[in-house]
């Protein structure tokens, strides 16, 4: 579905190749292992706190996060994991974040939903509903007056599209012409509320309502996310300003780990397990002769020694110390 | 009398004033189908229909600016924020709309809406997620600012809410929602506003406290009278209207007061209390009134730090016997 | 132009009578005139803080309220003075407002930004920039809580749609259909910016875009927007959900008395000032032999004298004693 | 040296530090084609062009993020909020990203942004448009919170903002923007923050205030000279840092003081400064430190009213003879 506006320049990026793919397969895999020994971890008392497992939506990190450049920079909420871990950002020092520990990746000041790594352009999780929607646009207007060639990537989810700065971070970013792409996974509810219920209209119409191509595509499918944010990348960077996609996916855990899940629709998620973004893609590649069971084996094994890597580290990595509390409270001058 | 924890006895005032009165109807983020995120309108939606339980977008400024728009419309409306932290998204509509338009109206508008919101740190949510602010909205002329300590206040506040004609900001500390405690049974039990509370008498120094800084306040208490020391504890129960003649009272005869509250010291309400008690009780002073508050920093994740940034128990006692 | 994806039901109000026409005449003057008066007052110093002159919009505020019925709710932005005139709120009680005395509509403590008369359903002037549109969701909300037929006009202007809570409203009450008529007076400029500097798109578009009826129409053109209005309320009343108007119009003053005017385009005013709501319904009464100069006269003479008589009893009611400064800070408890 | 009208001396500030450096843009509503709202940035538009001077649509809250945003990409922005009456709405962005970032993020991110708002009562703008909140701000560990009282401050601490990592909420009275006064030249010249001002060295009481409310302090100072009492005055500059050892020290001398704010009295920033003073000087204080502050009603349109609601000389004059 297309509801756009604006006349595209053609654009068919390359078909990614059999490494590409295997490394998608790999990340897949990597997030979900990660989430589920994430929610292990909480249940255990290791993590505290808020925490919003990001299963069920690994295509949509993975297939996002791959389609950027290096030089680009990307903002999110607080259901920030996969999206970190898609970019790059050491597994290692997410897992101790999540444990509160020095070498955590916010040294133990953020916690699950505020992480940061600024060496991989990943300026954050942002834990307030749609705030983070404007700085992205901060983050593209600065790129453009900087003569950068950086693209700002802004994920969130369908339950922002209610809150004012959506408003005004969209119309924002379309009379700026910043190079943004606002990414929403639409995985159906925002806690508990149907989006059908917290949106008088269909996300995509509204986005182009503001004058920006808005692209509504399959959020199962790492394939599909990756080629339409490749688009999104090379219409923002050549000048064009913002890109709205909505990837259509699906949560399989609760909202947070304190969600009771009352809410669900009857069999939905089964209904979605059947079109889990990782099993297609293995069968993508098994069909074609990339893939049989002993690498997908090899896939899993690296998977959950990685992951049982992150959680030894995070383990080892020490409690700041309570002399720390004031310590970067205020940033350090420039001048004197 | 039940013995119930405070969010059963704010469930227990919010169905019993819908069936009071018809036009109080319910709105916020997930109170409906999801149960509110701390349970406590768990089961309304069932009971009283989609009408009066409203799952709403989200969109703090919008609902509570429907909010405001209905109780003008002579509706009596409630509005949960879900916590305090997205609040500040509201914060125009509540303090340019909901506290003035009587006023600016010269009367002829009231806003009789409860706004509640969950609030407090201590549970590693981490810097967005963990205000304390009940200061910040007991600044706006126009408010009742509301933050009990227990379950039977919450009960009797909540209801004495309902029965406003002005906006009550209702605040409920996430920490003591599981806390249990007595609740009178009477359907016409209510708590009034600007009533503080002397939780325990005592002749050698008073602390006070409210919301969810009750509680150290109190286990203070019980480790000061270990060292001998006499504390007698105050819930202010509201912020505003304040009762202050309680807190004089008290310090006049103790000579000596510590006010305890989780949010940062620096231009917190603190320093209002610590103020007006040195108005008042100047020459009973034996010793400058102290403040026990969190401390000037975000609220970091770890729980070491979390905890180091929240008022305890025995910094409280430690304050104490500094001014002895 | 009309932009929407809702079909709307057949209406054709009937055309106003002559009588409706003169009344139309007679208020559109008494608007520019109370306005013209204002300003001189201000310049006197007997008016102060901000005050924003409705000159040349008169045709929005006759057209529109005047479609109204009398169950019905208003809630406008801060430059009311036409808006309360045209609803028949008492012209010498809202210059007492003015001049800060105990007559004023708001007992002199709300000034020219906070007109209020709730014994005619105007439900006041709101000075912070869109902070009304979710009050008239509520109000919308509460008539059909209450099962009563009452529609909530609420006014506006194009520099407001800018601001997040126009979002929120316009999708909360499509979501619940409220009674809403969003009337946007599109004079150009929002202070000294013009509206395609404040808005990506087109105000009936976006409008549409949540799934309600929206249109631009003419706001020099008083029987027009008094048609369209006519229907929106007709729509609203029957149960549809909210109606959103965009007139086209212009002011001739400056934003507020304190603007410099340094940012209007060349001859604007003077190309404006041509198509003159009053002028044309003069006119178009002359043509049909509805009225004549010595009509035109009486008319003009009355206003004059209403307006003089309306400085007058301002001048006279008194200041607010001191000691009222508390009163009305809190409304009384129903109960004891 | 210059004589400068406050909102020239603050124009002077933004031309130079554009100039000094290019990484400097301003963004807000109506600060380019209308001359910004109080003539401040009159003229920068056609000086630096659209690109540095934007007008941006009626969108605090955006335009806020969008100047954080482009702080943590390295620019140096600075966003108009028109008046600090619209500042509610961007209150969320303020808080939650730009004061917390750098904490939040161990030291990765900072947001070294200046967001200027013009306050304060005083011209029968009522209600919704009057208000005084340099308090309110001051509460938030993160900003700075810079309030000059006169020309030549305005220019070295906007200057001074530019020039931290920090974010720093800038807030400039309505009622001196025309006050003229002295202002150096030199394009370096700089006003530390967390430095008080004693404007005027006085023995027997020590009035403190900040923004508008230096100006009825020195008049109060002037009446009190004429009954033969020798007042000293400070104005604090920045509430964020604050320098409180300089009023502490002012304090021990004239063993008197007395706070002047427009703002709401209950839960204002004179709680704050009134309770670090008895703390801080307790045994030298021979009256309890007194309040001249804003009356706690929404500010009335007439007049009268709101002369009535708002601190004057002879309120500050009135509260230093109740305590000799
Ligand atoms: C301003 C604000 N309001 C409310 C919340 C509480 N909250 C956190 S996540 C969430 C749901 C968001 O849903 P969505 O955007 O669809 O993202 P998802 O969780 O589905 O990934 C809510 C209501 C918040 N964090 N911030
Ligand atoms: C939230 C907010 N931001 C800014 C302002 C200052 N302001 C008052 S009117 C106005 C322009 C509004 O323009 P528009 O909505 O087009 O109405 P018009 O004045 O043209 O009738 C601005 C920016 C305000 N009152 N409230
Ligand atoms: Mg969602
Ligand atoms: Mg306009």
């Amino acid at each position: 579905m297309t509801h756009q506006q604006i006349s595209l320049p053609a654009f068919n990026p390359p078909e990614p190749g059999n490494e590409q793919l295997g490394m998608f397969l790999y990340q897949m895999q990597l997030l979900r292992r990660f989430e589920e020994k994430t929610g292990e971890m909480y249940t255990k008392g290791k993590i505290r706190g808020f925490l919003h497992l990001y299963t069920g939506q690994e295509a949509c990190a993975v297939g996002a996060l791959n389609a950027l450049r290096e030089q680009d920079r990307i903002v999110t909420h607080y259901r920030d994991h996969g999206h970190a871990l898609a970019r790059g950002v050491d597994a290692n020092r997410i897992m101790a974040e999540l444990f509160g520990r020095v070498d955590g990746v916010s040294g133990g000041r953020g916690g699950s939903m505020h992480l940061y790594d600024v060496s991989k352009g990943f300026l954050g999780g942002y834990a307030i509903v749609a705030a983070h929607l404007p700085l992205a646009v901060g983050l593209g207007l600065a790129a453009k007056m900087q003569n950068e060639d950086r693209v700002a990537l802004c994920i969130f989810g369908d339950g922002s599209v209610g809150e004012g700065e959506f408003h005004e971070a969209l119309n924002l970013s379309v009379l700026w012409k910043t190079p943004v792409i606002f990414f929403c996974e639409n995985n159906l509810y925002g806690m508990g509320v149907r989006f059908a219920e917290s949106l008088s209209t269909q996300i995509p119409t509204l986005a182009a309502a503001y004058n920006m191509p808005a692209v509504s595509i399959n959020g199962m499918d790492v394939l599909e996310v990756y080629r339409e944010t490749q688009k999104a990348v090379q219409y923002c960077s050549t000048g064009n300003g913002p890109y709205f996609i909505e990837a259509m996916t699906y949560r399989y855990r609760g909202h947070s780990m304190a969600d009771p899940e009352l809410y669900r629709l009857k069999d939905e998620i089964e209904q979605y397990r059947k079109r889990d973004a990782i099993e297609a893609l293995k069968q993508h590649m098994m069909e074609r002769g990339m893939l049989d069971e002993g690498g997908w084996q090899d896939v899993v094994s690296r998977v959950d020694h990685a992951v049982d890597e992150a959680v030894a580290f995070a383990d080892a990595s020490p409690e700041p110390g309570l002399d720390t509390l004031y310590d970067r409270l205020m940033a350090e001058p420039a001048n004197g | 009398m039940a013995e119930l924890r405070m969010r059963d006895a704010l469930r227990e005032a919010l169905r019993e004033e819908m069936i009071r009165d018809p036009r109080i109807f319910l709105m916020g983020e997930d109170i409906g189908a999801y149960g509110g995120s701390y349970a406590v309108t768990k089961g309304l939606l069932d009971e009283f229909g989609e009408d009066r339980v409203k799952d709403t977008p989200i969109a703090e400024s919008g609902i509570v600016g429907v909010g405001i728009g209905a109780a003008m419309a002579g509706l009596r409306p409630m509005v949960e924020l879900m916590t305090i932290n997205f609040s500040f998204l509201a914060l125009d509509q509540i303090v340019n709309s909901a506290a003035k338009l009587h006023y600016m109206s010269n009367g002829q508008i009231s806003v009789p809406l409860v706004i509640r919101m969950a609030s407090g740190g201590g549970s590693q949510l981490a810097a967005t997620h963990s205000h304390s602010l009940e200061g910040l909205y007991a600044h706006f002329p126009g408010l009742n600012v509301v933050c009990p300590s227990n379950s039977a206040d919450a009960k009797g506040l909540l209801k004495r809410a309902f029965r406003d004609e002005n906006t009550t900001i209702f605040i409920e500390h996430t920490a003591i929602y599981g806390v249990k405690g007595e609740v009178p049974d009477d359907p016409d039990f209510l708590v009034e506003f600007g009533k503080a509370n002397i939780l325990r008498a005592g002749t050698d120094v008073t602390i006070v406290g409210y919301s969810g800084s009750v509680h150290p306040a109190l286990r203070a208490a019980a480790l000061l009278e270990e060292d001998g020391i006499d504390a007698e504890v105050i819930d202010l129960r509201t912020l505003r209207p304040l009762d202050i003649d309680t807190v004089v009272a008290s310090v006049k005869k103790t000579n000596r007061a510590v006010i305890v509250e989780d949010d940062w010291k620096f231009g917190g309400f603190g320093g209002e209390l610590s103020a007006q008690i040195m108005e008042r009780a100047f020459d009973w002073l034996d010793a400058p009134v102290a403040r026990v508050s969190g401390k000037d920093v975000p609220m970091p994740y770890n729980r070491n730090l979390e905890f180091a940034a929240l008022p305890s128990e025995e910094d409280v006692a430690e304050a104490v016997h500094a001014m002895m």
